[in-house]
């Protein structure tokens, strides 16, 4: 197993906001079918604003890094997105500065599991309401089984991917419940969770840029 | 290489990404004897806070001048927080703007009850509380009859009825009312509020690029939300006359208000003139009379906009005398001003 | 069967031909505290005519509201004669206007030097001096610098520094100046006075049904005319900065404010949204001060549209302290109200 | 030589403001390409108020016909279009004060005459500017020789019509030099004037209803 340091994580937030930034059409295109169309903008001023704050700190830990997400997220989108963002961010960073062991699975599960948590709690959203919660909680199954399993990081966040978007899949037929997409009722059917989708984004860049982090420098 | 995708966008605009801080800096300027910046995304009235006075704090996402910090001033609101375009502030620049309302005598948050608005004034309330002992309390304007049935009014979003409201509430305020007095008469303001819309034709959020959804070229939406939410019913063009009709229709349905005096705000949307305004305003006294309501105020003219939309509501509220005399009550603010009854 | 042509049209109205009546009486009922109607295309202040004071009568075509009938009221113009959509009113409703706004010491036309309404006010006003002894003077408004060269100014349009100009000569009015000093006063306003705009989308004429004329998805047009008329440049969608700074830079090159008081007006064609006319404000501001221009009083929003053309365009107009005062007098009318410095 | 009355004055107006509503996009549309687009408009309202005012009259005179012409556009229309229009219709009602046999060519090359010095007048524009000028001249001097020569109505008129679409058709490599149209300059050139096409569907209609007025009823 390669070793994962701090700066690893600085890396893969860097790496996940270029990516959300490149999405940000599509994550527009998925909100429109079902909310207000606005999802990926309001990803892309979180993102540069992770970036942005990520440039203003010196060799951040891991912490540091997620929480300079949360703050972005708190300071810069408001909206719906915005305060769910920031405790997501917040529950990694709270996470991390309990566990420290960046290589281990079992510290990948509990931030999985603190952020899924943040997510249903900061919204009140529950599985099945079409929102990120149905990305991150069977997510954090996943890593939860795979750590318990003595799995390694790699195939702990390949499985966490896996599940996000098999979760996301799974929005496409629900009707959603909260926030403004809930106004569109059956007329959101057929069309996967823009929240999701980003939040397994997230979860990808993790699996790419963590699970074999030889690969990403 | 622009830096900016212009395909569908007749914007007069730089970087779509810089759109608010732009807008709001130009703002300021442009009424720096009225207004001052509190926060980098919150402005005050300019003699704020008022010792002893209810600070009032109105607020929500971007594109809708005048909403929200056109009706920020005196006889207007005491603060705004100002959001990105269509998204509700965040939870630092509401609390910006409740400090710089605060006077001591409590601070009411109002605003259009979308989802993200509740969720972020809400931890902006609870922050005021534990950090700086501010009391807070909210009134939800929920004037949107086609936003939810009527056995769940709570569930309605706030659009053009918002105008009425927060111009009680700051009148309200004005009067040194104390917060719980200020908050019942602004929940009877929005208790006897109702709006419906019609919509002709999307917008585009700079930052995305593309039109938020779209209606056909002959096509319009009846309820449509000011972002555009869907609304009740999608036809055909139709004489506007009928459109008034059916708008005066439901929310006649919804809230009798014959025998009552009631304000009418016919509201433009962006792209709509004000030509076309006054013909809503035509048909709507014509029917508003045939039913035995009595008009006493009427305004005209786009107050609560969503960018470049085409599109217009008609609202009513009841007016019973206290509310008469506090939308008559002056105001001297960037985009609304009025003169007192007395110089009336 | 619908009684209009639905194509192309995004529009709340019903018979296209009835625009201009509906839109009038609209207007009259929901102004009736300030405006009446005296003659079938005609309006005046409720308290017109006010025995010797000069009478202000501006006018022009339907389709540009707030111009020209929502500036009649107190501090306003006391007349008002309405033209079809983009089109001078005939002589009849300007002598209407005129004998609505007659104290017995004069009456004053200004309006935009078109073709037509230099016709049709030329005729009105023979007709009011020969059949009702009136002395009609005429202050031509000749601010748009794109609309002829600078040797001659005297073929230049009117866009919308009239609205400066209509607000200094009401404004002059209501000093019960006489009528020399009045047409003096105004056209020194509109010597000052220089305007350069930028469309972005062509509008509807309701009873033609098809856009005035072209431009493509990605195109603007500097120094378009406000019915369309062909300005200096078209070009692809550029940063709003550098349009700013071409439209300041021509009207710079054409008057050189450097050194001068001016007030800046930023005005919205119809479908521009506010926050865009902020934007442009805030460019202009720099690029006016980097000039060394004095800014004393602004003006942000729609204050002469045509109908839902996307565009802006930015006027100065040079101060001295009597321009200064008079522009910033109170005035209540019926789409534009302004409290007094007093007050301010 | 068919008989001529009054009733076929104020029939042959009515058909002429059917004519030109119908014609009122193919108006707009030509004044599109050289003016402001208009001029179908105005003069639809204009005809709309000539048809109303005959509604009004009790059997008019040719004279009184016209003059309900005159007044409607005075009335109603505005723009440059309106004043011109009242003074052709009112030169055209004075001549027919003067000269009352409607049958004769001489009659109507009068009332040409008087239009096409009263456009002139009224406007300031001279042949050549590209106005509704370039086909009243042409088609007044047309029913001048014709009547000069003895021609019958028929004849006289039918020559008139050609020669203004003649008008007409040289108007399009004209720049116009009045009006809003004169702004577009060289832009203008290569389309024919909108108000010289409906003063030749004007006189299109008088060939049609007058120059065979069995025909016409
Ligand atoms: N109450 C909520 N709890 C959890 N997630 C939510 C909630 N409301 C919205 N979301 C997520 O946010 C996404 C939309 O985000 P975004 O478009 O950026 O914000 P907004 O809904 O304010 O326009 C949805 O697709 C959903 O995944
Ligand atoms: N000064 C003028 N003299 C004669 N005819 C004119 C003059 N100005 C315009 N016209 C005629 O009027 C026509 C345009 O009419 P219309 O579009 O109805 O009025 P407007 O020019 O005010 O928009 C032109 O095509 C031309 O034939
Ligand atoms: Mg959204
Ligand atoms: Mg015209
Ligand atoms: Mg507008
Ligand atoms: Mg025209």
């Amino acid at each position: 197993m390669a070793d994962i340091d701090d700066a690893a994580i600085e890396r893969m937030l860097r790496r996940l906001a270029q990516r959300i930034e490149s999405e940000k059409d599509h994550l527009c295109a998925l909100d429109s079918a079902v909310g207000d169309g606005d999802h990926g903008v309001s990803m892309t001023i979180g993102m540069r604003g992770l970036t942005r704050n990520l440039d203003e700190l010196d060799s951040p830990s891991a912490a540091e890094a997620f929480r300079a997400g949360a703050e972005a997220f708190a300071d810069d989108v408001g909206a719906a997105i915005g305060p769910i963002l920031e405790e997501v961010f917040e529950a990694a960073a709270r996470t991390l500065e309990e566990h420290r062991d960046l290589a281990s699975t079992a510290t990948w599960a509990a931030v999985f599991e603190a952020i899924a948590r943040a997510a249903q709690d900061t919204g009140g959203a529950r599985p099945g309401d079409k929102t990120l919660v149905d990305a991150w909680v069977p997510a954090a199954a996943a890593i939860r089984s795979a750590a318990d399993a003595g799995a390694d990081l790699s195939a702990g966040l390949a499985g966490a991917a896996e599940a996000a978007w098999q979760g996301v899949e799974e929005t496409t037929d629900l009707v959603p419940r909260l926030g403004r997409a809930s106004r569109l009722g059956e007329r959101a059917r057929g069309h996967p969770d823009a929240g999701a989708t980003s939040a397994s984004i997230m979860i990808e860049v993790m699996r790419d840029e963590l699970g074999s982090p030889g690969a990403a420098s | 290489m622009r830096p900016w995708n212009v395909v569908d966008m007749k914007k007069l605009i730089n970087d779509p990404f810089d759109f608010v801080e732009e807008s709001l800096e130009g703002f300021l300027l442009a009424h720096e004897d009225l207004v001052k910046r509190v926060g980098r995304r919150a402005i005050a009235r300019i003699d704020a806070p008022i010792e002893g006075k209810v600070g009032v704090v109105i607020g929500g996402g971007s594109g809708h001048l005048p909403a929200f910090m056109g009706y920020v001033g005196r006889g207007g609101a005491a603060a705004a927080p100002i959001g990105n375009i269509f998204a509700s502030p965040p939870a630092k620049p509401i609390l910006e703007a409740t400090l710089a309302a605060n006077g001591g005598a409590g601070v009411v948050y109002s605003y259009g009850n979308y989802a993200g608005d509740v969720m972020n004034f809400d931890r902006a309330a609870a922050r005021a509380k534990t950090e700086h002992g501010i009391d807070v309390e909210t009134v939800l304007v929920t004037d949107d009859v086609a936003s939810a049935p009527k056995d769940q009014v709570d569930r309605r979003r706030g659009i053009a009825g918002d105008f009425f409201v927060f111009k009680v509430l700051a009148a309200k305020a004005e009067t040194m009312a104390d917060l719980a007095s200020v908050v019942a008469t602004t929940r009877r303001a929005n208790d006897y509020t109702r709006t419906v819309g019609v919509g002709l034709s999307a917008c585009t959020v700079p930052a995305h690029g593309k039109p938020t959804f779209h209606l056909a070229d002959d096509e319009l939406e009846v309820g449509l939300g000011v972002h555009g939410e869907p609304g009740i019913r999608r036809s055909h063009i139709e004489p506007v006359d009928a459109l008034v009709d059916e708008i005066l229709g439901i929310i006649l349905a919804d809230k009798d208000y014959g025998g009552s005096d009631v304000a009418v705000l016919v509201n433009g949307l962006g792209a709509t003139p004000y030509e076309e305004l006054y013909i809503m305003y035509r048909r709507a006294r014509q029917v508003l009379e045939g039913h035995g309501v009595g008009i006493r105020r009427s305004y005209v003219g786009e107050y609560i906009t969503s960018l470049e939309m085409a599109g217009a509501s008609i609202t009513l509220m009841q007016l019973d005398e206290e509310l008469h005399d506090l939308l008559a009550a002056p105001a001297k603010c960037p985009m609304f001003v009025q003169m007192g009854a007395a110089r009336g």
